[in-house]
This record gives C-alpha cells, sequence and structure tokens, in this order.
C-alpha cells in the first residue's frame, strides 16, 4: 500500500508543479486562452477539460490491452469525443447561454493537446486508477494556471471577478483595454510562465 | 511541447541512442533545446564559451596523449590520463557527419579530487551544439565543475 | 449571375479577414501548440504553415459537404465533432500515403508534417466555426484557405523573429515558450491594426 | 430509438467507410512489388518493396557495417547505387563529399526500394556470413583483458585471412535498450577453422564490453558476422615491425599462428606496450612462438613498472623503444594495431627511421 502511495503521490506533484501541461510541458493551451477574458468561462471550461481528461484517461487504459497497436490514435480520439459531446450537450441542455458564450471552444477540448498527451504518455502503459488520478492532477494543475490568467485579465480588464465588482478595482483603477483584447492573454500567460519556471529551477538548482 | 519531426528524430537517438549504453540523456526528461539553454546560460554567467571551453579540454586532451595511456602532470597539478580505443563514434546530432575518435580522457584535480571524464565525442558536442549530456548521463559534463577544474 | 458575383465577394471578404483581422492562431488562439513548439527555424515552420494551408483547404471543403448532405438532413447535428475528426484524420492518413509513394522529395518538405496536423486544433476549429457561421461552400473554402494562410503567416513571421533573437540574452524563465508567447502577443498587438480594414462577418 | 440506431449506424458506417478506403488504399500504394537487387552485376536478389534497402540487404543475409541502427545519423552504410536509387535525399546531404556525391554514393539506410536497383559494395562483404556460435571458454587475460573463445555452430566453418574482424552482436540486456554489433580482431589460429577467439578489453560505458564481462557467460548463444577488414600479411620476405598495445596484440598473435604454419622465415620483431605488469600477458604464448619461429624476437615495452628493479626489459613509451632497437628500416614493413594515438606516435617514429609510408599497415577500425 505504502508503495503506491508514494507512486500517487509522484504523480500528484508531477501533475500539479513537477511536470504542470501548461509552463512544463506547454500543451493544450490552445482551447482555453481564448475563454480567459471571463473567470466563469475558464472556470466551467476547465471543470470539462478536467473531467475529460480524468475520464478519458481512465477509458483508455481500461482497453490499453484490447487496442491494437496500428488504430491507437483513432480510438482514444473516439473516446474523448465520445466524453466531450456529453459535457456539450450538458451544457447546452442546463446553460444554454454559457454553452453560446463558449461557442466552439467547448467542441474543441477533442483536439486538446494535453489529453492526447497524457493517455499518450500515461494512460495506454498503466493500469486504471493511477490513469484516473495522473488525468484528474494534470488537469488540475492546467486549471490553476488558466484560473489564475483569467482573473488577472478579468481584474486587470474589467475590475470585476465572477461578474463582481471589485473595491478598488471597479472604482478608481481605469481599466486596461489590452487585457480584454487576445494580446493580453499572451502576455499574462507569458509573464506566469516565466514566474512558474524561475521559482522551478531555483528550487531544482538547490537540490541538484 | 509539441516539436517539429527533425527535433524528435534527435530526441529520439539522444534518448535511445545505440552509440553509448545509456543514450546521451540519462534520466532527464526535459527537452534536448532547453537542456542546452539552460548549460549555456550558466557557462555565460561565468563569463565563457562553449568554444574556449572546448579548446580547453582539447588541450588538456592532447598533453595527455602525450602519454600513450600513462598518467601526465600539468603544471597546474591536474594529472591527465587516456584511455584510447579503436573505432569512430559517429555524432547523434541528425545533419552533422563529424566522427570522433573514442578516446576518453581522465582528469584529476590533485587539489581538490576532483575527477572528471569526457570523451573526443563531449568535446564535439560541447563545441557545435553546446550538449553538456542529460543528468544522469554517464558523461554527463556539469558546466561549472568542469569550469572550474579546466582552468584552474 | 449577381448570386454567384456576390458569393465570390463575400469569400474574398471572409478569405481576407480570415488572414488578417480574424487570425486564427492570434486572435482565436487556435492550432498554439505547434506554433509554440515548431517555430524555431523558418524552414521548418514554413513546411508545417503549408501543410496546414493544404490540409485547412481541402477538410473545411469536405467537412462541409459531409455536414451538409449527411448530419443536416438526419438532424444528428451534435455528432459533428465525431464526423469532422474522422474524416480529417483519414484525410490526412490519406494524403500521406500518397506523398510519400509518389514524390519522396515532397514527402521530406511537406510530408513529415502531416501527423504533426491530425491533433491541431486550428483544423477542426475552422469546421467548427464554418457550421456556426453557416456559410456557402465556396466561402467555406476561402475561410479555409484565408485561416491558413493566416496561420502559415503567423508561424512563419514568428520563426523568422526567433532566429534572430537565437544570439540574444534572454532570462533563463523567460526562454522558450515564455518569450514565444511575449512574441505572439506583440505580433496579435499589431494584427489588430487591421480590425478596421474588413469586418468579414 | 429508432433516430438513436439511425444515428449510430450512420457514424460507424461512415467511420467503417473511411477506413475500410484507408486500408485499401494502404495496400494498393504501400505494395511496390518485388523488387530485383543486383549487386556488383553478379549477385541477383528479389525482396519485397517498401522497406529501406540496408533491411532488405540485411534480411537477404548481406551485411552493411551499420552503428545508428538504421536512423541515417552515423554514414557508415554507403554504397554505390548505380541504378533505381531514386533522387539524393537531404537526410542523406550531409554524409557524403562532393566527390562522393558525383559516383553516386547514397546512404543504404535512408533509400527506399521502389524498383529494381543494381548497387555497387566493396568485394568481402558479399564474403560476409552470420554465424550462430556458443561461447567455449573465457580466459582471463588481465584485470580488464578477457580472451573468448567461440565454436562455430551454425555455418560450421569460417575461412578469414589473419588481421581480419568480426562484428560480435550485443542484444538488449538492463541498462541497455538497443542492440548494437561492435568490431574485435580474431586472434585465434586461422588453420582450426571451427573456432573463433577474440580479446576483449573493458570500455568504461561500452555497450558491447559490457555485455561481454558482465553477461556472457559459457555456454551462452552468440551472433557473430564477418570477416571484415583488409589489413592482412603481404607475402614479400622483408623484414616485419609489429607494434600493438592493450587489445591490439589479437590480429598479431594471429598473423604469428599463420606464420607458423607456413614455416614462414621471415625476420619479424614484436613490440607490445602496456602501461605496467598488470597489463602484461600473453608472455608464454610469445616466449612458444620465439622458439618456433627462429627468427621471431618479442620485446614488452613498460612505460610505468610498478617494481622497476625487478622488471628486465625495455621501458618506457613503445615509440621510444622502437627508435631505440631499430636501425634503418627503409627495406622493413610494419604491422600497427591499437589505439589511435599509438599508431599515429608509431608512424611518426617509422618515418624517422626511414621508413616508406606504403609499407606501414595498420587497422583503425575507420
Amino acid at each position: 500500500m505504502s508503495s503506491n502511495k508514494s507512486a500517487s503521490k509522484k504523480i500528484i506533484l508531477d501533475g500539479l508543479w513537477g511536470n504542470n501541461p501548461i509552463f512544463r510541458q506547454v500543451l493544450g493551451i490552445c482551447s482555453t486562452l481564448a475563454v480567459t477574458n471571463l473567470v466563469i468561462n475558464t472556470a466551467v471550461m476547465c471543470a470539462a477539460l478536467t473531467l475529460t481528461t480524468a475520464l478519458s484517461c481512465f477509458t483508455v487504459s481500461l482497453l490499453r490491452a484490447y487496442t491494437p497497436r496500428r488504430i491507437r490514435m483513432m480510438v482514444q480520439t473516439l473516446i474523448i469525443a465520445s466524453y466531450v459531446i456529453m459535457v456539450d450537450l450538458y451544457l447546452k441542455a442546463y446553460w444554454p447561454e454559457m454553452s453560446a458564450n463558449l461557442g466552439p471552444y467547448v467542441g474543441l477540448i477533442i483536439t486538446n493537446c494535453i489529453i492526447m498527451g497524457r493517455c499518450e504518455a500515461f494512460a495506454v502503459a498503466n493500469p486504471p486508477v493511477p490513469s484516473l488520478v495522473d488525468g484528474l492532477f494534470n488537469g488540475l494543475g492546467y486549471s490553476l494556471i488558466l484560473l489564475a490568467v483569467s482573473i488577472t485579465r478579468e481584474l486587470l480588464g474589467m475590475g470585476t471577478i465572477l461578474g463582481y465588482p471589485m473595491p478598488y478595482f471597479s472604482t478608481l483603477w481605469d481599466k486596461w483595454i489590452i487585457m480584454v483584447m487576445p494580446p493580453g492573454a499572451f502576455f499574462t500567460l507569458a509573464l506566469i510562465i516565466w514566474l512558474c519556471r524561475s521559482i522551478q529551477t531555483t528550487g531544482r538548482e538547490k537540490t541538484s | 511541447m509539441k516539436e517539429s519531426p527533425q527535433q524528435k528524430k534527435l530526441e529520439d537517438i539522444l534518448r535511445y541512442c545505440p552509440l553509448v549504453s545509456g543514450g546521451f540523456m540519462g534520466e532527464d526528461l526535459r527537452p534536448v533545446k532547453e537542456i542546452i539553454d539552460t548549460d549555456t546560460h550558466t557557462v555565460e554567467q561565468l563569463g565563457y564559451t562553449n568554444e574556449q571551453i572546448a579548446e580547453r579540454m582539447e588541450y588538456i586532451r592532447n598533453e595527455g596523449l602525450k602519454g600513450l595511456g600513462s598518467v601526465v602532470k600539468l603544471n597546474n597539478g591536474l594529472e591527465v590520463r587516456i584511455d584510447d580505443n579503436r573505432g569512430l563514434l559517429p555524432s547523434p546530432w541528425p545533419d552533422d557527419p563529424h566522427r570522433s575518435s573514442k578516446t576518453i580522457t581522465f582528469v584529476l584535480d590533485t587539489d581538490t579530487g576532483n575527477e572528471l571524464r569526457w570523451s573526443d565525442l563531449s568535446i564535439h558536442l560541447i563545441r557545435a551544439h553546446g550538449f553538456y549530456q542529460g543528468h544522469g548521463s554517464p558523461f554527463r559534463l556539469n558546466p561549472s565543475e568542469l569550469i572550474s577544474v579546466i582552468f584552474k | 449571375m449577381t448570386g454567384l458575383t456576390g458569393e465570390m465577394t463575400h469569400a474574398l471578404v471572409v478569405c481576407f479577414s480570415a488572414i488578417f483581422t480574424g487570425n486564427m492562431v492570434l486572435s482565436y488562439f487556435l492550432g498554439l501548440c505547434p506554433f509554440i513548439g515548431v517555430s524555431r527555424e523558418i524552414k521548418t515552420a514554413f513546411g508545417l504553415g503549408t501543410a496546414v494551408v493544404f490540409v485547412l483547404t481541402f477538410t473545411s471543403g469536405i467537412n462541409w459537404a459531409a455536414y451538409h448532405y449527411i448530419l443536416v438532413p438526419l438532424e444528428l447535428d451534435f455528432f459533428r465533432f465525431i464526423l469532422f475528426i474522422i474524416i480529417i484524420a483519414a484525410f490526412v492518413q490519406f494524403v500521406e500515403m500518397i506523398i510519400e509513394r509518389f514524390s519522396p522529395l515532397l514527402y521530406v518538405n511537406l510530408g513529415i508534417f502531416l501527423p504533426l496536423i491530425t491533433v491541431n486544433c486550428a483544423i477542426l476549429g475552422v469546421s467548427l466555426f464554418m457550421v456556426i457561421r453557416d456559410y456557402s461552400l465556396i466561402v467555406t473554402v476561402a475561410y479555409g484557405f484565408g485561416s491558413g494562410l493566416g496561420w502559415m503567416l503567423a508561424i512563419v513571421s514568428m520563426a523568422g523573429i526567433r532566429q534572430r533573437l537565437n544570439e540574444s540574452r534572454i532570462p533563463y524563465g523567460l526562454q522558450g515558450p515564455g518569450i514565444t508567447l511575449i512574441i505572439a502577443g506583440l505580433m496579435a498587438l499589431a494584427f489588430i491594426g487591421f480590425s478596421g480594414v474588413l469586418q468579414g462577418r | 430509438m429508432i433516430d438513436i440506431l439511425t444515428a449510430i449506424f450512420i457514424i460507424s458506417s461512415t467511420a467503417a467507410g473511411l477506413a475500410a478506403i484507408l486500408v485499401v488504399a494502404e495496400r494498393f500504394f504501400a505494395d511496390y512489388g518485388e523488387c530485383l537487387i543486383t549487386i556488383n552485376n553478379d549477385e541477383k536478389r528479389t525482396v519485397k518493396g517498401g522497406g529501406s534497402l540496408l533491411e532488405s540487404l540485411t534480411s537477404e543475409k548481406i551485411f552493411i557495417p551499420s552503428a545508428c541502427g538504421g536512423r541515417g545519423t552515423c554514414g557508415y552504410c554507403k554504397c554505390k547505387v548505380l541504378k533505381g536509387g531514386g533522387i539524393l535525399l537531404p537526410t542523406e546531404e550531409p554524409y557524403l563529399s562532393a566527390e562522393e556525391k558525383k559516383n553516386n554514393m547514397r546512404l543504404s539506410c535512408q533509400i527506399k526500394i521502389r524498383e529494381d536497383i543494381d548497387i555497387e559494395i566493396p568485394e568481402e562483404l558479399l564474403a560476409v556470413k552470420e554465424y550462430k556460435v556458443i561461447c567455449k571458454k573465457i580466459v582471463d587475460l588481465t584485470y580488464d583483458m578477457k580472451q573468448f573463445i567461440f565454436s562455430l555452430q551454425e555455418p560450421a566453418k569460417i575461412s578469414y585471412t589473419p588481421g581480419q574482424y568480426v562484428q560480435l552482436f550485443a542484444p538488449k540486456y538492463d541498462g541497455n535498450t538497443e542492440e548494437v554489433y561492435r568490431a574485435y580482431s580474431i586472434s585465434s589460429d586461422p588453420a582450426d577453422n571451427t573456432i573463433v577467439e577474440l580479446i576483449i578489453r573493458l570500455v568504461p560505458n561500452g555497450i558491447c564490453t559490457t555485455y561481454c564481462f558482465k553477461h556472457l557467460k559459457e555456454g551462452d548463444q552468440a551472433l557473430l558476422n564477418g570477416p571484415y577488414g583488409d589489413f592482412r600479411l603481404t607475402d614479400t620476405n622483408a623484414k616485419i615491425i609489429f607494434i600493438a598495445g592493450g587489445s591490439g596484440i589479437a590480429p598479431i598473435k594471429c598473423m604469428l599462428h599463420h606464420m607458423q604454419n607456413i614455416t614462414c622465415l621471415r625476420e619479424a620483431v614484436f613490440y607490445f606496450g602496456v602501461n605496467s605488469e598488470k597489463d602484461l600477458c600473453m608472455v608464454d604464448t610469445m616466449r612458444a612462438f620465439e622458439k618456433t619461429l627462429p627468427k621471431f624476437k618479442f620485446v614488452p615495452v613498460m612505460s610505468r613498472p610498478e617494481h622497476p628493479e625487478k622488471w628486465k626489459g625495455e621501458t618506457g613509451l613503445v615509440t621510444e623503444a622502437v627508435l631505440r632497437n631499430e636501425k634503418n628500416a627503409d627495406q622493413s614493413e610494419a604491422y600497427l594495431c591499437g589505439s589511435p594515438g599509438m599508431i599515429d606516435a608509431s608512424i611518426v617514429v617509422l618515418k624517422k627511421l626511414g621508413m616508406k609510408e606504403s609499407n606501414i599497415f595498420y587497422d583503425k577500425f575507420s
């Protein structure tokens, strides 16, 4: 029990920090960065993505013994696509205007590189439960960074978080329009990646 | 990181390379470009260039070669021994036809007791690509340690 | 006849706006992973760009046909994701086989990028936008070609800038993805300058 | 319920249809049919098209040297392609000199066989065969050198000229993920053609030597292919100067066996360079040769003896010993075997003694 406890501890730490999908693997930024101008959009998107990653990794590793090598990629894409369609239909049914806000980006979770990456790198060669843990915590590591991006963008751009006006930012702060527009997303993400990588290397320098 | 096919081919060769046992990357998961950037960055911070380092390593190797396998004492307290083997090692970089002889240089710094070893291929990889190999690889050279030994 | 010319002008406007005002990667963030990873030399970037233009133009046309002739009559609209992905993957595999068989030189310059494209968000993104904006066939193909060209323009100019940055000293934390995103941000700012020119909707 | 079934049917039928198109296309496109390889326009081999030239030749038991496992980064597998090789690919460009490109040399691991192809390879490569062998005996010569005696199984006999080498196959073992071939000179007596004897020195982190020293046991099966190399004795009767260091003694021992078999009366002296007493080996075999070959002299040279008082023989570097003992060498021939550094140093000394460059033979495994 202790060995797989430390193993899963390593998977969790890797997913969140050591091998973080955004600033370490630099994968899967496409579909979510577009909606980071609003924290609520990003939260829904990240929840959908984390759910899809965890469940897809779980299913892929369940079927890993039966999928022939040649069509492995095709089978993985179909599994991911089916989960994404479930999420899409759920949003359309229970939260129509959010689904309208997100537009095609919910569908684009299918081609999100981090899901295919985790399935290909981990789920294909590991038992279901660790794969589920790996998918879940990679999704969480991914969501943390993008939530940080969206909070910065919404706060500086619109002075609100989740739509509620913030005390200082909504009154005295003259809004940075650039944060609402696409270049703002690039700059914010770049700064956060810079911050995280510097923290990580100074840490690693001491240990190695 | 999504990489171009050429980059992927280089990564594949360096990780599972049939030239040196254990490959050139040890158990370092970082992409090659990042390893090179980090090492070049440390070298720059110490005020040297890869070219100077490669030249100095070559000088020490040639001094050691005169001993034909026995230990040669350099003036600054370094002891050099060459272990020469037949055959040539091609460079793993995809478009780099350079070949280096299987000569391994052992350097012992008598004052600090540091022992370093590098092959001719290591010298070429440092000069041409700034590649000091990944952590855990048998021929990994830590730039700061290397500079402290060879520029004594 | 006027219907046709109207269509053509609409197609041209959409194509032009897909290159500059609504650039795939700079304003819709689609295809960002290969954009950051593969933009180190101009030669590889150009190869990948041409492959994306080629694949985008054909797959948008095929996906339009599949959507309007298979899904809409049978009201299977929500299956469009799976159908588009299968068509894109099959098309890329098919083209790779043809190129490998008939022209080894083209394969070495273009064909090796094709596997990289099957999982590229931009290709699926264009097909999904085509469905949302409800374009006709000619406009869809023009839109596909335009967004492919826009993507290529972005990655080739990024490669040019990064190649010049090789010698400059970049703080360690910013090397790699960090500096690429900052350059992309600056390019996005520049492309916003075009927004007043054409608003192809 | 009906529309769920139709939905599933429609999607799976389109998916199946596309998959069928791909499979048919694959069969049609990837099938190049049977292609004929003509080698040095007399050997004819038919192979299935589509694979690389190197793979097809290896499957036809024709072994072209390669170190990088067909990845196109070592440039060892060059061969001349007269017809049917297709255009020169950018991946081959850096490995071919302008002159090689002119008489259309190509990298055989990068050429894909699409049609009939004529190639030209060195004649000796055709004589190369693959031998299944059993490791009969392992003898410790020094702390880092071992003698491996392999008895041939299938085919049972090997014919080689003294001085040639074979490639030993090192399979995957823990710590090594790639199968590689490494070259070692044959040191056994050519008269007995059912065994092959190799002298191998441990190279730190070498893939094959680690396999031989740690994983190969007596009675194990192994794979060899060969013989390779054109390092051999000339049949003049000029005086011979052998110079070797470390495992370079192997081909020279083989040549001495050969001279003993044909009772050759050429004058010969063998300078064997070692570091210290613990590196000295095969002294009794060499003394035995001195008895059977009247004009043969064995001169071990020790650069750093641990007990100088006990050591009577030559000291210092092997090149210094040659300079001391040999006077004019313009009529004699030299055979050098060992590390590239030692070979270069010996060539300089021999030239100083007046030896012509054409009379100096060496095998650096280039």
